[in-house]
Parts: structure tokens; C-alpha cells; sequence
């Protein structure tokens, strides 16, 4: 199944979701964009320069590490981990940032943007852009400028412009929206690096395109490891990017189930989450670009959304994922704040990977389900990245009171400085 | 009387009209009611009414604020609707929704139509809606005959022109810069050119936005454009002075 | 020339340097430990093992990037960066210890000890601990436990004790000896995972070959990339592991000159420094273990050191440099912290790498050197680790305002909490 | 008198000796005196000297404070030299210098035991200089009269008992068990094994040291070791009770 051969005059849309939904202002500029991927797309060299970036500056491939430890404490299937946090700035976000940069160079523009939750994809973006001799400017909510203060500190040193977000939940979405309204103003220059599988197309096929790398590199590795497929591949789903890389390897494959874990926040009734598929609570519109399941109220009006993790607090969802789950290709289910802390102190002691909080729904998930399954099948989790960055998260969420102490006594150093 | 006759038939006095902007329920409706008034009783001809919505990604800060604080208050369409029958009622000029689409595709495109139209509108304006996505939408307004308004805009093909030209019903709304609402625009040279252009491409009347600020700006346009939109300038006015403010600015225009 | 072929009685020498100092009670330990070292090293088996665990669990081979921009920028030689930073725990550390833990288990023991400076070695010693299974504690200096915080917090949460050192300096030096001081009471179960090539015999050795893998890989790489091998490799040298590590791979080749680079801290004429080779302020004693220059005066007793870099601000160095310095093999000099913070700021902006303070010491020294070599030489820089875990340093360093702000405010936030 | 003479003469009267321990210039060179007083009085018979370094890896906290804030208070090795001169000249008990190998290497082998015999030491304790590494400075000490102290300990195979007791000089330091200086040892047939397996390797009296706490312990090595050693144990009761404290503990040892 090519979910990317759209019927005429369907491009860029799988069953009803995705399609372009922007001002007038910016068609000749989407269009513009189009043209030039489906050229990227069709061009082999495109990839294999791609590829060799990816390689020798970010590291890929990423190895797929085996967890007899877990595996073995959970008792039932074999679990398996695609590294995606050894890249370079620490998650998947580096492989569509190096791919659009690319496309940003051949669409001879000498500016991006993007919009950043967690702060990776801004890290990332900001780090392409280092390398790639761009101006870059990142738009960021303010709640998550102060919940991810690192990444943002980064950013800045990197050259970046951070610009913090004040309208709306000023969170992700937030962000989404102001750099729109850049993007309206200074397409000519401007390339918006969008940083997941949403928004108009070609956005969802084409970051969707440089994240299959992900599930390439798995199946292969994979079948080397083990000689045999994965009976179900887990991965975290913010707005559904390293979830459908990791998928694409997968998709043909009828025997392989396929699982997106979305952010359960405080609880399937709380109303403070952002599950779209897996709790029932999202229904189907129009915003930010494009159509796909959206947390929305009768009017039409978004809903404020919680997690723990910023990267998956967001209020939709990539439309190959509202399709895909439609027809049943995959299924959804949502991890809870307090899971996730839960599996997080279990992974890392257990294994000594640390993932990040984005990633740990997935392994929340992986881990309900494991000891349900025999030993002899085998489940791949997509680890989309490391959990240094949430320090300030983590050391909350745990309540951890050495932490407490040293930012305390930092603090003070600041204050005595000043005087 | 259709959109556009209504159009024509104005500028048979006057050189060019004025269209103004209300985001329903920001600060209040009973301050929408008062604005409305004042454009009343300063001569404005139409007055395109926001139903706010939670991404208003097309508007400038303050309209974004505005959108914000309406539903902050609790605004629902149905009020917004509510309120346009009034106004429909009470003033003599015409009314145009304008939006985003999800407020429309989310009631459904034929519910939303036939309440435009029980609430006295003449037209609609969706920015983010374009016209590959408005097929079935805008076969439905002209039935009701409805004006179902087209953007042009500095970044459309001649190509692109054309096809936004043969589908432009009732009005069309010519965007006189890139960028979001709110920011001053300059009224030059490129923008009369703009005009021009979008001229050779429909028969229908031309309103110019984005960043219209005040008599200057309307004067630059007479001659080249039907119908000068004032938007942000009126809710900066708004903000700055009150009613007071706004009807100096309005007055300012048609002296 | 190999180092490591030992004259007939003067295993664990390198000319005067190296040895074995330690008390009567660790001599079976210690040549328990060397029984099996030798071993290991003698069979293939475990190094192919090795590399299997480094390979599926840490990522390796790490590419190698070139950076187009600085060399563009400098004028002169072609640089090209060894990158140990995309290592799991984010640096060369890793490989040592994951050597260590395999021939822990070996010597039958379930319990490892560690001493850290930067945290970067504790911070690998506890995932490695974690992942093998292991019981770990982890000594470190109570001021390197001040700057280095978050490191500790993922060692603890990784399941490893960490004890702050109070005596003498409070930074590596103190924990080396905290070290001792628990491995002469828990022999019998505890393995040393000493983090660097110092100590006595066969740490200097194994440490070395654990760590070779870089400059095996690199040479591979640098002549697969460039057809040639380098002219200067460049690597910081705190104990001197990452700097064995990849030098490793071009010992033998006459034409490639090898630099190590200490931290310079204050200046020449500073007194806070670290710079044992590079300056004239050491003299050759036997201390920790091992013989070789110290910083240390008159009497014998040890100096203050200092470096901006944690991981630096060691008082001895490899016993292999220094016989390589004299053998004039390996060139050293120093960077300063002044230095540091400008190489951080130009790496960071022209390439987007954030190589750790560490690092940013070699890169000083190639910075400096780059403009005044021809445009077809080749310079090969070692970065050892990433500068993620050393945000809180470097904005001291850089004087962030918004990051001073922002821990501010966190402690604001953690008082009212309290209430 | 060589040192093993000195301990074998002593022995015929007593049936165990008592060695104790002195950082040199903690808390200061003059309580260093008082205390050297006090264990001459109560019969103390022999003294080691500890020069203070900075890495004192083979001490427990105690002497590692004592070590560092001696040499913060400004603590030459000269200083020791000239200290141990006074002792030897002031008391009767034989005085070993213990420390640790780079105060030795840093002067010179020879240069060190020429000072060692000019300010009347015994021997010499050097806890992190192994055998191996012995030879030179080990032979020249012999050459000069002097004891160059070996440690046995309980991780010490027969063989490697066997290599340590054939370069025994004057005594051999028994440890009585794995750790640091500092904490409490049982006295219990392990350690009683373990002096007799030294026992067999060596012709020299036997010492044994760490973690000797009083009177109860010094018992329990009567009729097995030589000599008992009470280092941290007379730090402690100085740090607790001032020189009234030492008086006690070393008191009650002879009673
Ligand atoms: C590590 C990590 N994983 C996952 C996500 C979620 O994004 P997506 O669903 O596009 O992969 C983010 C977003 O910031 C992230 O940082
Ligand atoms: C990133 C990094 N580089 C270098 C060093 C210095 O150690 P070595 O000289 O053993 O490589 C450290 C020590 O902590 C480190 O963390």
C-alpha cells in the first residue's frame, strides 16, 4: 500500500484527511514548495546526498538496541529499541531538519523558520541552519520557553532567533500560528522547516519521507538481529512524525501491528490531555493547514491540551494517521503522566537508556502489553529521543529534592552576583 | 439585491465606499452594537463581522487578541449569528461573515449557508479556505446567492489570477500586501498595480485590505478601487480613544 | 612502535612512566586484575564482543564530519572532527566502561566503583552498571558535584549512589582517592572502572585499548573520506583517554603529528591551571598509583588545579604521554578558559556542534593552528564529548542573563512550593 | 640497636608492645610534643611518624583531615625531620617515619634515608610503595641500619607471604584486616590465623595494625603478635578528650 499515490485530484490527502488549507497568499509559495519536493523526491541523488549528511554529521544509522534485562523482568515478548536518540541534538527532529534544509537550498531561500514544543525540533533546526549557513528564527510558547529553557538556551548560542509565543495556550499550536504569520509575510525568502507529519501538504508526505529512514534502517536491522519481522512496533505520537518514520518499514507488512502512543496527560475523562485517536474526545477540522482529527469543541474551537511531555502536547494529529487508523492499519492508545514517570525509572534503571518523556509513552505502552505476549515474539520500540533535555521535567516530576536544592542554591550565586 | 449590484449601485454617488471590520463579541456585543452605530452614522457601506476562532492564524496581534477575548467571554457562534440578524436589522449596510473554516465545516457547510442567510448576511470571506477546498461551498452560496468572497493577492500568478477571476462572485477582496492583518501598508505604486491587474481578471467590484489606516490611504485608492476595507485601524482606534476614537476615524474617511 | 610491548620486567612502563604503587592489600587484586586483562586482550572473542555491545547499545562507529564552514572560515588546513559526542551518555567515556564492565564480569564481581570529574565517566559508569546489571557508586568531589549536578542526577536515577567528596580539593584527584580508599575494603566484589589512562598498571594499558576503537575507526574513516591520512590530530587531554584513543591510529604513521590539549585555566603564570606538559609547573612523581608528571611542588604534595572544564582538572597525566612528550611522538599545549569559551561560541555558529569544554580545548589548539597550515593538509580533532551536560558552566561562562533569569525564577518556584 | 633487637630485648619483659601514631604538625607540633610525652610515660614503645601528604589514599577520614589540615598549616618535610630529631633525642621509644612514596622519590632515595638516620628514625612505613618497586631504596636502607617496614595483609597469598617474608626487615606491619586506617577491627581468630600465617613466612617480630581500638584488643593479640598498633584510635581520643583522653587510652593499655 502507497499511501503517498494520491487518485487525480486527491494529492495530499489520504481517505478524507490532510489537503492544503492556507491563505491565498501563500499558494504560489506551497505550490512553489510541492513542485520542488516532488522533484527531491523523484531525484535518487536528492536521497543519497540525504543519506550521506545524515551519516557522517548526524550519525545515522542509528543502532537498534535489544533489552534482555526488561524483556526478561516483563516475561513475555523480546523488546527491541531503534535508536533514534543517538543523533545528533538528540532525537529523530535532525533527520526531516537536514532533509528540508536541503529542500530549503534548492528552493534558493536563505531563511527558515519553525515552530518548536519540546525545543528539539528548534534545537534541531537551529543546529541544520548553523550548519547550513540559514538565518533562523523559531517561534516557541511561552510555556514552553520556561518548561524547556535548555533547549531554548541552546537555540540562541547556535544563532537562532527564539521567539517567544504569548497568544493563545502559548504552546506548540501557538507557535504553529505565529509562524504562519511569518511565513505569509517573508515567504519569498523564507522556508518554514514544519517540524512533524502535519499541516498543509506536502508537509505530513514530506516530513513523513525524510523520517522513513527510520523504519528502513529497522526492518533491515531488524531482520539481521533477529531473521524475523516485529510483531508490534511502538512509538510515540505528537503530531506523528517519528511514529509514521518508523512505520513506513512496516506498512506492507500485514503481520506487523503497528501502535501509536499518544499523551494521556492526567486521565481518559480529565480533559487534560492530547489523546486525538486513542480517547474519544477529538472529532474531525480544519486548522493549521490542513483536516485531520482535532481536540475541538462543538464549535470548532481548540481545546487545551496537557502533557508531561512538550513535543506530544499538541491538538492534532498527523492525517496519514487519522486514515491509517480508520482503516485500521494502526491502532492507538494513550499513556498517562504518571505511567510515563513509571516506565521512564523502570527503563532507565533496568537498562540505562534514558529516554525522553516523549518517548516514554511509547515504552509505557510497549510495556503494558509485553508480559501478554510469548516469548518468542518481538516488539520494537522507537526511542525518538533522549531524556537529558527534560531534566527540569523530570527532576519536578520525580520531586527530586537534591535538584531542588542545587537550583536553589544557583540561584542564590545569581542574586549575590548582581550585588 | 445581490452583493455586487449593491456595490454598483452605491458608487453611482460615491467614489468609493468603505468597508469595516467587527470581531463579535470583542470587548462586548453591546460595544459591537455601539461601532456599529458610529460606521452607521459615518456613511460606512459594509461591515464584515469575525466569528472568532481559537487559531485565527491569518490576523495580526490585534485581532488575534480580540479573537482571544471573544471566546474567553464565552462567545458562540450562535450568539455571533444572533448578532448579525440585529445588525442586519438595524443598519442599512450590508453584512459579510468572515471566518475560519472550521467554524464553517464543523456546523457543515449547507447549516452554516442557510443561517448566513436567516441572520440577514450578503457573502462570506474564509482566508484560510482556497478555492481548490471552496468548490462545494461556493456552488451552494450562489444558489442562496450568496457572495462567496475571492482573494487576490500580490503572490498570484496571472495564471492564478484568472482562475480566481472566473470564480469571483459579488466582490472581490484584493489583499494589498503579504503579511497578516494589523500592519500599516503603504498605498503605491504596486498596489494601484495590484488593482489593475486583478481588474483584468473579473468584472466584479474590487475591495482593497490589509493595513488601510486612514483618509490618506482611502484617497490613494479612489479611482483604482471600489471599496477600501478598514480593519485594524478601526479596532486600534477602538482601543486607543473608544467610541469617541472611532468615530473620528470614520468620520475622517468620509468628509 | 608498540607501547605496550613491555620490556622484560618493566610491565606497566612507558620509559620511567607508569607502574604500580598501591598498598600491600591490593597487590592480589591488582594482579588478579591484570591475569585477566592480559586474557582478554589476547582473545578475540572479547573484543569482537566489545565492539558488538559498543556497536548495538552506544552507536559505533561514530562518524567522522567535516566541517566546511570553520576551514572555509580559517583559511587554512581541512578540518575534520571525530565524533565520540554521538556516543550513548554522550561521550568517549562510554567505550571505556563498557570494556570494564565486560571484564568485570569476567573477574566474577557485581559491584563496580568510579571515580568522575565532569560526570561524564560516573555518568557512563552508572548506565553501564545499570544495563549490566551492577551495583554502583560513584565518588565525586563535592565541587565537581556543584557544577556538574545534572550528571548526578541521572547517575542517581539510574540506580547508582553517588558520594560527594570533601576532602583535599573536592574535585577528581579527591575521588581517585575516595576510590582507593573503597576498593582496599571491597576488593573481593568490586571492580575499580577507573575513567581514565592513569592509575597503576594495567589501567593505563586497558583503559588505552578499550579506547582505541576511536582511532581505529578514524583512521579507517579519514582515509575512506579523504583518501589521505591526517597531518595533526588533536585531542584535549584531561587524564588522557580520548587522546590514547584516537592517536592510537596513527602511532605508527611518522607524517601525522599528534596534539594533546590541556586546559591552560588562568593563563601560563596563573597557578590555576591544568596544564601538566604543556606548561613547565609539573615534575615527575609517584602518586594515585602511578608515576608520572604531577602538578605538585617542592615537597611532593599535589597543587591546586583548575580548568573550566571539569573533566579536565586532573593533576597527573597519561604515564604514556609522558613518555611519548619526551619521546617527542605527541606535542601538547593549553587553552585557556578565555580561549575555550570563544572556540565554543565560533564551533557552535559555524557548524552547529556543541562540542563539552572539554573538547573545546582541542579545538582551541586546531583553531589556532588551521590558518597557518596549507589548504590540502588535513586536521583531525577528537570531539570526546557533547557540551549538553555543561549548560549550567557554560551560561556561567557566557554570563546568560534569560538563564539566570529562568533558575531564578525555578527557585522562586520551589520555595512557594514548600509553602 | 637494630629494630628487631630493640623489639626482641623488649619482649623478654613484656609480653606485647604498643607502637603509636603521630600525623606530624596536627593539630600542631606542640601537641605533637605533649602527646609524644604522654605516650612515653605510659610506656609507649615504639612512635611512627607520619609526614603528611596531600593524597593520602591508604588513611581513613581521620588521618585524612589530620594530613590535610597539618600541610595547610604549613607543614615542611624539614620540619619532620627536625620533629623526629627532637623525639629521638627527647624520648626513649624508637621512632619509624611513615608516609607515603612521593615524599621520598621527590627528595631522593638516598637523600631521605640520609636524613632519616641523621634525625635518629628507626625505619621507615611507605603503605603505597610495593615490594616491586622496593628493591633499590630497600637495600640501601639495610645498608644503613635502617628498617624498611614490610606489610603482610589478609589478601596476601603464601606465595606472595612467602616473597614478603624473605625481604623482611626488623618488623613486619601485619594488617589486620582489607579498608583504611581508622575503623574498628575484631580481633578474632581470622586475625589470628592470619598472624600465624605470617608467622611462617618471616623471622621478624610481628606488628600488627589497623583499626587496634584498647585494652581489650591489645588482649586479644597478647601471646600472638609483638606488637600491637594504636593509630586511629589515639587520634580519636586526643580529638575527643585533649591530651587527658590520650593519657587514658594509653593507660589503660599497659595497666
Ligand atoms: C523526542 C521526541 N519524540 C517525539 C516527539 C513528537 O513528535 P512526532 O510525533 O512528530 O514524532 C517530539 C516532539 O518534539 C520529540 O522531541
Ligand atoms: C567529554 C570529555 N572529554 C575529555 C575528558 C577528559 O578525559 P580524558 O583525558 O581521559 O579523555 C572528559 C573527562 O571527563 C570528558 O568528559
Amino acid at each position: 500500500m502507497d499511501i503517498f499515490e494520491f487518485p487525480p485530484g486527491r494529492e495530499g490527502y489520504y481517505g478524507e484527511y490532510g489537503g492544503v488549507f492556507l491563505p491565498e497568499i501563500l499558494q504560489s509559495t506551497i505550490q512553489e514548495l510541492q513542485e520542488c519536493f516532488r522533484k527531491c523526491k523523484n531525484d535518487e541523488k536528492f536521497w543519497s546526498e540525504y543519506i550521506e549528511i545524515l551519516k557522517n554529521y548526524s550519525g545515522r544509522p542509528t543502532p537498534i538496541t535489544y533489552l534482555p534485562n526488561l524483556s526478561k523482568q516483563l516475561g513475555g515478548a523480546q523488546i527491541y529499541v531503534k535508536r533514534d536518540d543517538l543523533n545528533h541534538t538528540g532525537s529523530h527532529k535532525i533527520n526531516n531538519v537536514i532533509g528540508q534544509g536541503l529542500l530549503c537550498k534548492r528552493l534558493g531561500k536563505n531563511r527558515v523558520i519553525a515552530e518548536t514544543g519540546a525545543g528539539q525540533h528548534g534545537f534541531a533546526t537551529a543546529t541544520m541552519a548553523a550548519r547550513f549557513g540559514l538565518d533562523c528564527t523559531i517561534y516557541m510558547g511561552e510555556v514552553d520557553v520556561a518548561r524547556q529553557r535548555p533547549n531554548v538556551f541552546w537555540m540562541e548560542n547556535l544563532g537562532a532567533q527564539v521567539i517567544s509565543v504569548t497568544d493563545g495556550q502559548k504552546t506548540l499550536k501557538d507557535a504553529i500560528n505565529e509562524c504562519m504569520r511569518d511565513w505569509v509575510s517573508n515567504m519569498a525568502d523564507t522556508h518554514y522547516v514544519l517540524g512533524t507529519a502535519c499541516g498543509p501538504h506536502p508537509f505530513p508526505e514530506m516530513v513523513s519521507w525524510f523520517q522513513s529512514v527510520i523504519g528502513l534502517e529497522a526492518r533491515e536491522q531488524l531482520l539481521e538481529l533477529t531473521g524475523s519481522l516485529p510483531d508490534r512496533v511502538y512509538a510515540c505520537v505528537g503530531g506523528g512524525s517519528n511514529a509514521i518514520g518508523i512505520f513506513q518499514g512496516f506498512l506492507d507488512s500485514d503481520s506487523v501491528e503497528l501502535i501509536g502512543c499518544e499523551a494521556g496527560g492526567l486521565g481518559v475523562e480529565s480533559n487534560l490531555h492530547a489523546a486525538r485517536l486513542a480517547y474519544s474526545d477529538a472529532s474531525v477540522g480544519v486548522a493549521q493547514g490542513f483536516k485531520t482529527y482535532f481536540l475541538q469543541n462543538g464549535q470548532g474551537n481548540m481545546l487545551k491540551t496537557h502533557s508531561i511531555a512538550a513535543g506530544l502536547d499538541y491538538i492534532g494529529i498527523n492525517p496519514i494517521f487519522s486514515y491509517l487508523w480508520e482503516e485500521k492499519k494502526v491502532r492507538f492508545e494513550a499513556a498517562t503522566d504518571e505511567e510515563v514517570k513509571e516506565a521512564l525509572r523502570l527503563t532507565m534503571r533496568s537498562e540505562g537508556l534514558i529516554p525522553a518523556l516523549e518517548t516514554a509513552h511509547a515504552f509505557v505502552t510497549a510495556i503494558k502489553e509485553a508480559p501478554h505476549m510469548g516469548r518468542n515474539e518481538i516488539i520494537l520500540i522507537n526511542q525518538s529521543g533522549r531524556g537529558d533535555k527534560d531534566i527540569f521535567t523530570i527532576a519536578d516530576a520525580l520531586d527530586d529534592q537534591k535538584w531542588k536544592s542545587f537550583i536553589n542554591e544557583k540561584s542564590d550565586q545569581y542574586h549575590r552576583e548582581k550585588y | 439585491m445581490s452583493l455586487a449590484e449593491y456595490i454598483q449601485e452605491k458608487r453611482k454617488t460615491k467614489d468609493i465606499l468603505i468597508m469595516a471590520h467587527v470581531v463579535c463579541g470583542y470587548p462586548s456585543f453591546e460595544d459591537n452594537i455601539r461601532a456599529l452605530e458610529i460606521m452607521q452614522s459615518a456613511g460606512v457601506d459594509l461591515v464584515e463581522l469575525q466569528f472568532p476562532f481559537s487559531e485565527p492564524s491569518a490576523d495580526g496581534p490585534l485581532f488575534v487578541q480580540a479573537n482571544e477575548e471573544s471566546l474567553k467571554s464565552g462567545t458562540t457562534i450562535g450568539q455571533c449569528f444572533d448578532f448579525m440578524k440585529e445588525a442586519t436589522t438595524l443598519f442599512s449596510f450590508k453584512v459579510l461573515m468572515m471566518g475560519y473554516y472550521n467554524t464553517v465545516f464543523k456546523m457543515g457547510e449547507e447549516e452554516f449557508l442557510r443561517r448566513l442567510v436567516k441572520a440577514g448576511g450578503t457573502g462570506f470571506i474564509l482566508p484560510d479556505l482556497p478555492l481548490e477546498e471552496a468548490v462545494n461551498i461556493h456552488s451552494l452560496a450562489i444558489e442562496k446567492d450568496l457572495a462567496p468572497i475571492i482573494l487576490m493577492t500580490p503572490t498570484s500568478s496571472n495564471e492564478r489570477l484568472a482562475k480566481l477571476g472566473a470564480a469571483s462572485r459579488g466582490m472581490v477582496y484584493v489583499v494589498a500586501r503579504k503579511g497578516v492583518t494589523g500592519s500599516k501598508t503603504v498605498i503605491g505604486d504596486n498596489v494601484l498595480k495590484l488593482i489593475e491587474q486583478c481588474r483584468k481578471h473579473t468584472d466584479v467590484p474590487i475591495a482593497v485590505g490589509f493595513g488601510i489606516g486612514g483618509r490618506k490611504d482611502v484617497d490613494a485608492l479612489r479611482g483604482h478601487a471600489d471599496v477600501a476595507i478598514v480593519g485594524s485601524a478601526a479596532l486600534r482606534a477602538w482601543k486607543r480613544s473608544g467610541a469617541s476614537g472611532l468615530q473620528d476615524l470614520f468620520l475622517s474617511l468620509s468628509r
